[in-house]
């Protein structure tokens, strides 16, 4: 096979310096009964050539290029500029290990302390990790940190407009737990978390409050408002982000109290890719640092005193306390976060502002022509970002066949995730979009309506 | 020449942080501008807080600096294209550069995971075609893709188990996990909410059956055993281990990282286990990416299926329309694990791998995998200490017995000159019940060549320490930096960068 | 321990070429099988001898060791992305990685370059854009993208000027070329068939205007200039010169390797000259390759575009059906440089630069260029001498006056010495006019730490020959090799790798 | 601008050091009657995105892939494995200079090294250089090596069956030297050179004689016999080869008397790429190696005693010999080379023999299938390697048009090159062609003739 080296010729004199017969004799450790008697049912070997050609005829079996999307709903189609890709196929970043090594692992090393320092300063926070899985894993680890910080407290608030995929993903991780989940609900009207049922559902056992930043509808919550009753019983607030984008122009959640800010940054540049690989983010308060999971690097010096970096608070980690660890987190999402801190370094600080002003007002624009069409309205009166609930004339679901017949697929029909919004459609805009897609959007709309 | 801060650095250049840099102007790309106007922030998200830094503190590099900045880095790091890196229980072998390619296919990158079956047909094919052919490879009839990587695999594993017992009534308490065990084992049992009981090794390193079955009872959900160890080596016992664990109403979860050693040649599914997971990131070559992303599909028998994470990718057979379609209808499912459907790209790869290597290159690969190690076993057997008489697979772990007599140095001085030797080391200091661990995996990857230019390499530390053991003490010499202080690093944490230089210790 | 070949490399390999390798089992590559009958050669090419040697002594690798292989060469090679690489005369700035997606675009990789014009109609379009951007930026009205590097190009307009005398019943004999000139210019002059005639330079580094005068007869076919010339200095009698060559009916060749000094400030085609060439390797951004591939378009005033190569690319406008054609029809053409189109990948990426850089762009280009190496000089004045009072643009010549006061070292020893330092030196003892001469060329891409780093070393460096003069003259010390002997390579030459080793010396 | 590091405060602090009020003082050197007196009128900048969908769209107005094509005539598709891309855009390859400091720059001159090894292997000769422009450039660069080794000869044989460019080339390069150029006829029946003429042709004045192999017309020629009379008038044989491929079968023209091999290394995994870049290849003898043009590399140590390779005889270079030098080529095709070598390296000994063996069998296949037709025949009866000339019912014009509507380019129009040949086709079958191409591609010249 053309990827193994060592061929027959090679094989065979290996074997006569071993004084083996054959490659067979290696495997005497393995009891004959539980060995496959017959050869894998796996086809042979393919050439390049056509395995280029199946995989194209696979991928153009998606029709995901021949629509214009609007679906967000906690993944974000980014514009990512192409230096990415080149320096993450460069060898020394995608084929290498874990840096356990630091001396030769310097480069991924820094990465993380690089990466670590912007997640502080967009969350607000002190500390940050080197990524989780994906923004439902990075909400599910916060809730558990909460739970060991909160020891003795058992109930776990989550807001209502939490994004389903996320609920699902804390509800199994703490299933087993001797943990209590409650739903704080949205105010209908606005769209936001409604502060005084949440204030009814906080007391002494509750843990951490989990709210989502825009929620799930596309809503720019209170924080401030949500973290002083939090505070006041001295739950912990996590405040979990699916289009990080926003943490460009909204106020760091840190800065409002949150005290573990999480979710996903996908949005830095990262491809929707049907879902993954993704890379879920966490930040919190300096004093909360031998809680957090996940991998983290940290300043040091060799031994002339040069500045490095290696990874640390390994005690939090289960290489090292096995049961006891932080999170089972071995193997985390570390190229997906090079490519997000090439994004967020290649942008930089005036980039991000310019693409997330681009968002808002692309959305701004939206807003403006949906509500000036017959039938349909913002389902929520909240504030937005780049994202929107819009309540249809029709069921959602109708909707979207009908646009999709026009090469449009306007968004997400909220009834996939709640028969109570069946009329609800969820859109997202980025700056991939341009005012004609809109205007082909808001054509469909009104088409479909008619 | 005040302020001359050069240093000969040779092919090395040093790097500041990219907060480091000097102010900066325009972004280092260039977005399309904008053709609705523009609407102040302040304007268009009424009653929402904004942020009042503005962004001030982050860099702005221009896109060379950029290429530069991280061209810099990445020098730092070494990789598996340049030389072996012999990680025991990592499974470093060659990413080809096919799946790569095709894994960048925009009609793939630009699918989203929401988008209506009907629209991502050739997404769903590729999962679906995947999980056929790892039922055919671990030989279990079911099984679920989402898994981000083997530790998450686990969690799915040990959860379907907990799921199970539950629907029988029972609330088992313990979970046994094997000494040798990776730290993943216990911390996944944990998290699912089970109290980890240690099961001891014998000697040879296998499982000690006597004191499993000892341990084995009904307040016990089961057994979490990797197969082949982390020693290497097959656990000659599994058809009594199993027997023991069901014979209890336990499961038998299947860590499968060391399945390199072993594909077409034994099948977890064939032999008693219940459920394993995958590290499509090892045995099936997706990059390790310096620490993943990766993929740890779980697989399980008939009995457990029902509990496998939600959504599933089903095949529609004969009719008009969609034919592969995302199945939510588990009132079983454990869940999900995921945000959306794992890491697909991930997936494709792996794919991509197995329809390259084909079944008889898979039985190829786990054949050449086995010889290597047995090879470097065979060639280091004399000057270091094999920690087992067991035959051992795909990996052989070396103890530290009579290493000091090299003039004292420790696993640790031998790893690290061994970067002075272009060498990545091999994992060291696990499994824990070895003392002092070296442990070698060279893969299928690796030409005799590079093997006898390890051993070699091996010889002459040794007698560099024997001549001059300060040399090896204070190794690596070679590298970007030298030993690093790990311990200031944990004892005054700087975590992140700030203008005032490193924060003050906490 | 006999035959332990192992040294502590560090992050260099060791590597055999490949013809070193054991002998080998499959290609590394697998092809489609074939779906028609196999033939033997001999049976399907009767008559034809067929090779008797079956490529025996080929090596075969397998993909993996292919990957390697290459990836330890690359490791070995500098790099501007890894550090500056201030080649003087070179122009080495970032090369984009939009023009290298851009040109590998499948439908610009699989055209055929005999393909009808209508179906290559985007190509064509390409190379039409190209030579109208380029046709405003040199000040010229026609021109040709066919020359492959500069030096075709500088072969392509002395031609052209040889045939446009021709075609006016002369027939001269002599090319004029200043001393400071490349060598491509006088070898380009001579494979057209002229004699070369040197033209001095006056101490400040510029065209001896009476010698120019003197030398300029009617047996003299013109005169080839570089412009700024190879000390970085804008000819200041560029008109006069003109005058003086056009009025003995000579012609005026531009070599517009240094246009980078002057993009959007000055062109060409304004003042006089009457056909240059551009490197789009130096000026627009394509990469260098480790020495190609490039382009060396060629642009001409009026009087000279009758003789440009064939075929052109010609804009027909309105009608229907192609709108872009190639035109061969051009009886007074001297002809086809290259097999087809030229390097249609590089003439891609160039138009692709310009594009992201526009107008603007390629302004501040010109303006940070100069910026940049005058910075250089500023701050390096009082440890090197600058070869010129005059004023200097895009690069800046020092000489070695002076220099063998720090321990004797020379031009050469300073430049080993800097890749000490991560740098690759800069261009040496070029232009010949200067004693010893360090050429400097940093390029708008680098940032001022870079260069202040640059500047550091050279202190750095000084300082140490002052004190420790061995260490400069034996450096390089900490690349991956030391300083070869290049004598012995070209007095005993070996040219190929033979089994036997090294063929005896002829 | 984005890719320019030094932005405005960065410029400001540097002209304050220098102690200049702008950079426009740096430009008082141009004076100012031959400054641009206004911007240049080039479009504003683009950004990356738009960049990359302008020039999708250009690569889409190519109808190149839409049909499928047996184009060959010098440049010929093959399948190039994917690593050679891969490897190729490490910026320690692509971004490098022409590697005059040997101590940074062994992985380019082991490289050229190896190449040249290939090379000589594949020629049969003794030394060869590491790539010229392209195979016309080569062939020219031949003409006028031999022009120089063969001082006081003045007349230059050029077979008939020369690839038409390569000849405008030769013609180009040797115009204005005292070089007499006349052809040498094709044998009408076997498309073979014409000994007999050929030996008419030669006398004591010819310095030289260039052979195609196989010839413009796919032919393969008898080598062996134009070598003995060539030998004999004491003339230089210069063979080129546009189709590289065919040295892994047929005998090394270095062993059959060529004195000089020269040609178009393209098919060694090279995209046709609308004609370039490409690469051109020179070998010759090791007594004629002061007068071969283009970069070489030679092994040498270091001042260890280590391995190493340096560029040499450089005495033959333009930077040190100027108008004496062996040719004026400086830049070269040393990338292409790289993916030459790496093509070379991956296929090795077995992949180039099943490459080549490939497509002799396909083409075995479509010159039977093509001689079943009515109306079409060979136009030669001599050997064929990959490329066939067909003499078709119809003039070749017209059957060109007629299969591109059943979207099929079914080769070269020979009458674009000759008049004379009109009523000829010249095809070219490789390996990225599957049985069913050839079937579509006979069923078009059928359906066409009829
Ligand atoms: C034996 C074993 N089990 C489990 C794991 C965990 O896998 P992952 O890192 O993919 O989470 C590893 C990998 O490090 C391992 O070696
Ligand atoms: C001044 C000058 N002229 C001409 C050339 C030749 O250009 P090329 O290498 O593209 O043939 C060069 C490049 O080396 C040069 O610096």
């Amino acid at each position: 096979m053309r990827f193994i080296p060592n061929n027959e010729p090679a094989r065979k004199a290996m074997l006569a310096e071993m004084g083996l017969p054959d490659i067979e004799a290696l495997f005497a450790g393995v009891p004959s009964e539980v060995r496959l008697q017959r050869p894998l049912q796996v086809p042979p070997g393919m050439a390049e050539e056509e395995q280029l050609q199946l995989f194209s005829q696979l991928a153009a079996r998606n029709e995901a290029q021949q629509v214009v999307s609007f679906l967000g709903a906690g993944s974000y189609p980014h514009y990512a500029p192409l230096v990415i890709d080149s320096l993450i196929q460069r060898a020394e970043f995608f084929t290498a290990y874990t840096p356990y090594q630091p001396e030769i692992s310097q480069g991924t090393l820094q990465a993380i302390f690089e990466f670590q320092t912007f997640m502080t300063h967009l969350t607000g926070l002190d500390i940050a990790n080197a990524s989780v899985y994906d923004g439902a894993s990075a909400t599910a680890e916060a809730v558990l940190m909460a739970d060991r910080l909160a020891r003795g407290r058992s109930r776990v608030l989550l807001t209502q407009a939490l994004h389903p995929h996320y609920r699902r993903v804390v509800d199994t991780h703490t299933h087993y737990l001797d943990v209590q989940r409650d739903t704080v609900p949205a105010d209908p009207a606005t769209g936001r978390m409604d502060v005084a049922a949440l204030e009814r559902l906080l007391d002494e056992d509750v843990a951490c409050v989990v709210v989502q930043q825009p929620n799930v509808y596309g809503v720019i919550e209170d924080l401030a408002a949500i973290a002083a009753p939090v505070k006041r019983a001295g739950a912990l607030l996590i405040v979990t982000v699916s289009e990080a984008l926003s943490l460009a122009l909204l106020e760091a959640p840190g800065a409002l109290g949150a005290d573990i800010v999480c979710g996903e940054a996908q949005s830095f540049g990262v491809p929707v890719a049907y879902g993954g690989p993704y890379l879920g983010f966490m930040a919190t308060r300096d004093e909360h640092k031998r809680q957090l999971p996940g991998r983290i690097a940290g300043e040091t010096v060799d031994a002339d005193g040069q500045r490095g970096y290696v990874l640390t608070l390994a005690t939090r980690e289960q290489h090292i306390r096995r049961e006891r660890a932080t999170s089972n987190i071995c193997t985390n999402e570390n190229l997906v976060m090079l490519s997000a801190l090439i994004y967020l370094t290649t942008l930089g600080r005036a980039g991000l502002l310019q693409v997330a002003r681009q968002n808002v007002s692309l959305l701004a624009y939206l807003r403006e022509r949906i509500a000036a069409l017959p039938g349909y309205a913002a389902a929520f009166s909240g504030p937005s970002f780049n994202e929107l609930a819009v309540r249809c004339p029709r069921p959602a679901a109708e909707v979207v066949q009908g646009c999709l017949r026009r090469g449009v697929l306007p968004g997400l029909d909220l009834g996939r995730w709640d028969a109570g919004r069946a009329d609800t459609l969820l859109l997202a805009v980025t700056e991939t979009k341009t005012r004609a897609h809109l205007d082909a959007l808001v054509n469909a709309l009104r088409e479909v309506a008619a | 020449m005040s302020g001359n801060h050069a240093r000969p650095t040779g092919f090395f250049q040093p790097e500041p942080l990219s907060f480091e840099y000097p102010p900066g102007g325009e972004p280092g790309a260039k977005l399309r501008a904008l053709d609705v106007p523009e609407v102040e922030p302040a304007q268009a998200m009424p009653g929402a807080a904004l942020r009042s830094d503005g962004l001030r503190t982050l860099p702005q590099l221009s896109e060379f600096e950029v290429i530069r900045h991280f061209t810099r880095l990445s020098k730092l790091n070494v990789s598996i294209d340049a030389a072996m890196y012999p990680l025991g229980s990592c499974t470093m072998k060659y990413n080809p550069r096919l799946n790569e390619v095709v894994a960048r296919l925009p009609g793939l990158t630009e699918a989203h995971p929401l988008m209506p079956d009907a629209l991502v047909q050739g997404s769903l094919e590729i999962l679906w075609r995947l999980t056929e052919l790892l039922k055919e490879i671990t030989g279990f009839p079911a099984g679920s893709l989402q898994p981000a990587a083997g530790a998450q695999g686990e969690l799915t594993g040990v959860l379907m188990i907990r799921a199970r017992q539950e629907a029988k009534g029972e609330r088992r308490r313990y979970m046994l996990v094997p000494d040798s065990a990776h730290g993943t084992n216990p911390a996944s049992a944990h998290i699912a909410g089970f109290e980890v009981r240690e099961v001891k090794s014998l000697p040879d390193g296998t499982v000690d059956l006597a004191h499993l079955a000892e341990a084995m009872d009904a307040d016990v959900a089961g057994l979490m055993l990797t197969n082949p160890n982390t020693l290497g080596i097959f656990e000659r016992g599994i058809r009594q281990i199993a027997d023991i664990v069901h014979a209890k109403g336990g499961y038998l979860y299947c860590d499968g990282a060391n399945m390199n050693a072993v594909v077409g040649i034994s099948r977890p599914g064939d032999y008693g286990m219940d459920v394993m997971h995958l590290n499509l990131h090892k045995t099936f070559s997706t990059p390790h990416g310096g620490g993943g992303p990766g993929a740890g599909p779980c697989f399980c028998t008939a009995e457990l299926a029902p509990h496998l994470p939600v959504p599933r990718v089903v095949k529609e057979d004969g009719g008009e329309g969609a034919r592969f379609r995302l199945d939510w209808d588990a009132p079983q499912s454990i869940g999900k694990l995921s945000t959306f459907n794992g890491n697909a790209g991930i997936l494709v790869r792996a794919l991509s791998y197995i329809l390259a290597m084909g079944g008889d290159g898979l039985h190829e690969m786990s054949e050449v995998a086995v010889l290597n190690a047995n090879y470097l076993r065979h060639r280091l057997a004399d000057v270091l200490h094999v920690s087992t008489e067991a035959p051992t697979l795909h990996e052989v772990v070396f103890s530290d017995h009579g290493l000091a007599d090299h003039g004292g140095i420790t696993t640790l001085d031998l790893a690290k000159r061994l970067i002075d030797y272009g060498f990545h080391p091999p994992t060291t200091y696990f499994p824990l019940t070895v003392h002092g661990a070296l442990m070698v995996e060279p893969t299928e990857s690796e030409p005799r060549a590079e093997l006898d230019r390890f051993v070699d390499a091996i010889h002459a530390i040794l007698a560099e320490a024997d001549r001059d053991p300060e040399l090896v003490k204070t190794a690596p010499h070679l590298a970007p930096l030298r030993r690093l202080d790990e311990t200031r690093a944990a004892r005054q944490p700087v975590l992140r960068w700030t203008p005032q230089g490193s924060p003050p210790a906490k």
